[in-house]
């Protein structure tokens, strides 16, 4: 056992933390910072960046632009990314379509797509859940019909995440409706701009515009733009679910909020001491770093031992979980701790207008983002789902 | 001992939903009574007893209406304290719309006034008014010679400034500053902390009571979705996991129903003894409005967080019930406090 | 509304108080204040005590001897009776059979057995669950076969609370294999004196002797001894659960034990001062009290609805729940006031003799009494039975 | 980063768990090395880490041994500070079963030691010393002229009296009194508290390890009866809420594992870094164990009651791990002291 990085693994955080410093433009660390959704243009900007040191597909093999790093130093990469408020990188392409093009597609789409996703050419987005198919991906609807060259798409997908920047799409669609309902699904390549795709915005509760409805009508998509085989769809999907899920618990990002709580909690005054020194108060942030800093263990566990070559598995259901409830317990505790100033909701969801919040600068969040991360315990799988994944697989019941 | 309503607060709470129902604005509100029921036969009005604020709240609450109510009836509740008869009639036949502005930036929940009154003018910063920019009128306390007092201030004077934008909770808040601003002194010269005490309670009672009905409309809505949303082929309600939490949500939902019954039987006791019930409701209901509309959110799943699906509003006042008149925390010292000192 | 006692019921209150005062004799309330278990001739002696007052049968009508209470009164002397450490009443006579009896028994089974309850010739203990059988009553195995005049009862009965006292049992027995599981059983009455009938005492996790296995091995029971209609035993036992759960929130047994506690945390001393005066003990004290307030009105609302002629329905499983989390947390924080104290276990479970605690008096029950009321989420239906109730009847899941 | 065993540790665990499976007494588990994988290779052992003790006493609590490792370990580590070289060495072989005794009634989790010691006896008592009515040496702590020392003390002779019952954990615990008991002075004649707080941190180490490795038997044990215990037809383990229940159980378990490990890597780091980590773990484990003897019980149902089902004692020793070295709320306040400090 044990508990350090090895030395090799120091030098690399240093590098990290070194690059972060010198090239994380301020004014978009300070948007990450105060919890500004990004731009279109920020985001491009700061993939860019890391796409010209070599580090934007970390995960992604040497011979296909990647770093190539192990498990290990890809926590390292996002930890201090995290920490150092970078903007997150869009996991669509990078993280999701790369990884299924390398196992799953031809010569020839590796080659046209790949390059096209490190240099910013296409923004990828996902079009998995429908209306109908939230946590039951079995169920989805939309249809692909093969018509000579194409395939002709209807169908609805809903929470694509950033879709109002993308331009293009992959999808997952039925093929086959008279075999059970995993084996009839196809996995399609669909171009943003092609007639009979629209784009509507769906706004969340903390009034941010981040994910979107798409309809498909009648969309002619070349055979082509098929990943895999035709029906092979759920599969491939399997294949995203279990091996490319990164950095699942969030530590970085628990870190990040933790450290911001604790500020606001010196900084606001109950009783006429920092709110830090109120004992009720300090008790809620000590139970949720100690349980932070157990996950981080738990989440180098699972790290190493895929570093050491073990498949993911049961764990990242765990991590999830616990995950979810410690960031998830630190916005709330962001929320209680700006006290009144989260009376003041100037909100795009309630007034359509961007008045600025009152109150001190870290008080306009607190509220919203509180909000908006009640999705990371229903995304990506149901904290019921991951539930029932661990008691199925894990403990046989 | 009786739980049940009288005839006439059960007509009021029938009429009052109803009337809701079809979307009823401030004055149709006041047409019907709302406003006069907060208010003592004394003081002009037919109810102002707890279970009549509780009877109101819980209904506006169900509906979700952002009415500003809750705010006419604590700074109204003021006027009649100063025998302010003339203001407190308009107030109830819907004419006068005040609203209390008291707290103060940076106070937190302890409510520390710093605004000062000489002569006829004002000066100070008031924060989180709650429907200030909807109201006629303000009441506003600051010190002077005699110490805490009330003001009577008009919201377009000179020197009045409103800063004010959405809130957590539906309506708006705004932030205030008085800037030799022309104000009246309204009550005795005396007392006004005994008399803003009470009525924070009485509006402490409104705002649970108001969770309260919105709890029921969360839980009826969430109840709909997972009877009727399939996944895995089946009604996700006939899951026995999710079964089991609503169970346990509907049996707090009853927790902060008897709370709030217990602060409403016990506003007009002795001052400990009011601050007691009120500092336990205020705690169980802070508690249990943040349970509620965070199991709603994750019982629904996505569609929950999407604002065109009607929970979203419901569950942003549910959470906004912890950052108003003191939080979960707050009330639990304030309630240690209390059981010390008796 | 109103909140508070009517002027009859405040004068009931008062001459229960006196009585209390007066009769209630020292050295039992001390025996139950130490959570010490009270021998057969301490219950029998209360029993009797009561009965001379005529307030042993609170719950039956004034024509069999009972005080014929209505809902509030029975309440009233309950959590009187709890905050004056007075006995508990058994209920297996008095709440469970005697109402059987008089809904469902002949006028010779009225007449016979009623008086013997009031009068102390009789302890009667419970026959309902078998070791297959614990939530799932419909699944009992024990068969009475007819045979002539007789039944001959053949299978095992568990948790059968002090069942070492009893003379009599009534048990639930299987007459019918061929219908449906809830339709072939029978309510039988069994005199333990009958050969084959033979009790086992179970020791629990806190050392304690409350329960036994009652083995029944060809025993022959008159047929005079049914209760009812041969095969109406499941009407029968559905009446007793929804008609005769009497003081199920236990809101008397939580404000003496929280009293008890606050009393502990003020005698201990933490960190130079009354454990008490801790903030994060006093948070916990606090939490607890806040709910038990609650708790108690939402009993009352219940109380008044019956006493109102409402017919008893999911109400009680809500008070089931919440009343046993109050007391059980209640026992816990017990449990964690006594800090090191607990650590001494000094138990006939573990040890077979009776070692006196070390520390102070109030220190020994602490840790056992914690462990013995686990049973409380357990028994009479457990706690996840209650939430199924709710969700089926209540919610319509 | 490597959280594998090195391939000794792993060889001692699992001998160590095939031997505790056929009932080792005191003399097998000395035998087979577990006390001298307590120690560093100067104290004579070949051991002494933080893994060497996580690994040891997991298989401990695995097993549910009462065996007096725990106490051994710590008294005998203390032994080896104060350089009593023999002592130890007949610690290692099982010759020497020593405990040590250190708090004192009334004083709950804050050791303050009033004993005093002057010449060649010692006068004082000493509270919930477990193992101590086993041992055949103790080691004391107690004021004399340079402050807190430690002494040895044999517990047959004259003037100590213990009085002894049963532990919740297992095992036994005594309250000792000196009443001018023979005893020698041992090790240098300042530093006691510094030793005594390393020995603690290593005991709070062992204890929760062993608590660990008791929750996994008591998930084993609880996951065997949820697939075989049949209610309505079917095993209770097919029923959703109980598996959504049991899922919460093991990732608290986990956490409590990397709880566990965090407090191993950092046994040898500086004090105030290994307080910290002392007081997480040690607040994790205990909520932890205290999570899984409740809901254990609860989703085994009656059967969990009777003390003839092995359940009993093992909800018993996860409820004690509470009550030894400082309990949950003991230990928040300390890592928030701590935090604030640094």
């Amino acid at each position: 056992m044990d508990l350090s990085y090895s030395a090799e693994d120091i030098a690399f955080r240093d590098e990290v933390r070194r690059f972060l410093r010198d090239k994380l433009p301020p004014e978009l660390a300070q948007k990450v910072r105060s919890h500004t959704l990004l731009s279109k243009d920020n985001f491009e900007r700061w993939h860019a960046i890391l796409n010209e040191r070599g580090w934007l597909a970390g995960n992604w093999p040497k011979a296909f632009g990647g770093a190539e790093w192990n498990a290990v130093q890809r926590h390292i990469f996002e930890e201090e990314c995290a920490l150092a408020d970078a903007p997150r990188i869009i996991p669509f392409g990078l993280h999701m379509l790369g990884p299924v093009l390398m196992k799953f597609g031809t010569k020839a789409q590796q080659d046209h797509y790949l390059p096209r996703i490190l240099d910013g050419t296409d923004w990828w987005c996902q079009g998995y859940s429908e209306p109908e198919a939230g946590s039951d991906l079995a169920s989805l609807r939309t249809t692909a019909v093969r018509d000579g060259d194409h395939y002709v798409v209807n169908g609805q997908k809903t929470w694509t995440t950033l879709g109002q920047y993308a331009n293009k799409i992959f999808c997952l669609v039925r093929t086959d409706s008279n075999v059970k309902p995993q084996a009839g699904i196809s996995f399609l390549l669909i171009d943003m701009d092609t007639p009979g795709v629209e784009i509507r915005p769906i706004v969340l509760i903390d009034g941010t515009h981040e994910v979107n409805e798409v309809f498909l009508t009648d969309v002619r998509v070349p055979v082509e733009n098929l990943v895999g085989e035709e029906n092979q769809g759920w599969t491939i999907a399997k294949y995203l679910l279990t091996h490319e899920r990164t950095n699942i618990a969030g530590v970085g990002f628990a870190t990040a909020g933790l450290a911001a709580l604790k500020r606001i909690a010196r900084a606001e005054r109950a009783g006429g001491r920092p709110l830090a020194e109120n004992p009720h108060f300090a008790a809620r942030i000590a139970r949720v770093e100690m349980d932070l800093m157990a996950m981080a263990t738990t989440n180098l566990r699972v790290i190493a031992a895929a570093a050491a070559g073990a498949a993911p598995g049961v764990e990242s259901s765990m991590l999830k979980i616990k995950g979810t409830q410690i960031r998830q317990a630190i916005n709330d505790l962001t929320r209680r701790a700006v006290g009144p100033w989260a009376m003041a909701f100037p909100s795009e969801a309630v007034e359509g207008t961007n008045l600025s919040h009152p109150g001190p600068d870290y008080a306009g969040p607190a509220a919203p983002v509180y909000l908006n991360y009640r999705k990371i315990s229903i995304y990506g799988g149901s904290n019921e789902i991951q539930r029932g994944i661990i008691a199925k697989t894990m403990l046989g019941l | 001992m009786d739980f049940s309503l009288t005839e006439e607060r059960r007509m009021l709470a029938d009429s009052l939903r109803g009337t809701l129902k079809r979307g009823a604005d401030w004055s149709q509100l006041a047409e019907l009574g709302v406003l006069g029921a907060l208010f003592t036969e004394d003081e002009g009005g037919f109810g102002g007893g707890g279970f009549d604020i509780a009877v109101v709240f819980e209904e506006l609450g169900r509906a979700g209406s952002t009415a500003p109510i809750l705010d006419a009836g604590l700074a109204g509740g003021l006027l009649a304290d100063c025998c302010e008869t003339a203001l407190v009639e308009r107030v109830i036949d819907g004419t006068t719309r005040p609203a209390f502005a008291h707290d103060e930036p940076g106070n937190r929940y302890d409510a520390t006034v710093r605004s000062r009154a000489s002569g006829d003018t004002i000066n100070g910063a008031k924060s989180m008014v709650v429907s200030a920019e909807v109201a006629n009128l303000l009441v506003v306390s600051a010190q002077d010679q005699d110490g805490l007092s009330l003001f009577a201030v008009e919201p377009g004077a000179k020197g009045v400034s409103l800063r004010t934008v959405p809130a957590l909770s539906g309506g708006q808040v705004s932030e205030i500053t008085f800037d030799n601003a022309p104000a009246r002194r309204i009550g005795p010269s005396t007392g006004a902390a005994r008399l803003i005490e009470y009525r924070l309670a009485a509006a402490t009672l409104a705002l649970c009571a108001d969770a309260l009905g919105t709890m029921e409309t969360v839980k009826e809505m969430t109840l709909d979705y997972l009877r009727t949303r399939k996944q895995f082929g089946r009604p996700i309600g006939s899951f026995q996991a999710l079964q089991h939490r609503m169970a346990d949500l509907v049996i707090e939902i009853e927790q902060a129903r008897s709370a709030v019954i217990n602060l409403a039987g016990h506003l007009g006791a002795q001052p400990e003894q009011r601050a007691l019930h009120v500092s336990a409701t205020k705690n169980i209901v802070g508690r249990t409005a943040h349970l509620v509309a965070e199991e709603s959110i994750q019982l629904h799943g996505g569609i929950a967080m999407t604002e065109s699906y009607a929970l979203g509003p419901l569950a942003r006042r549910l959470i906004a019930v912890d950052h108003r008149f003191g939080d979960e925390d707050w009330h639990m010292e304030r309630f240690i406090a209390l059981r010390t000192a008796s």
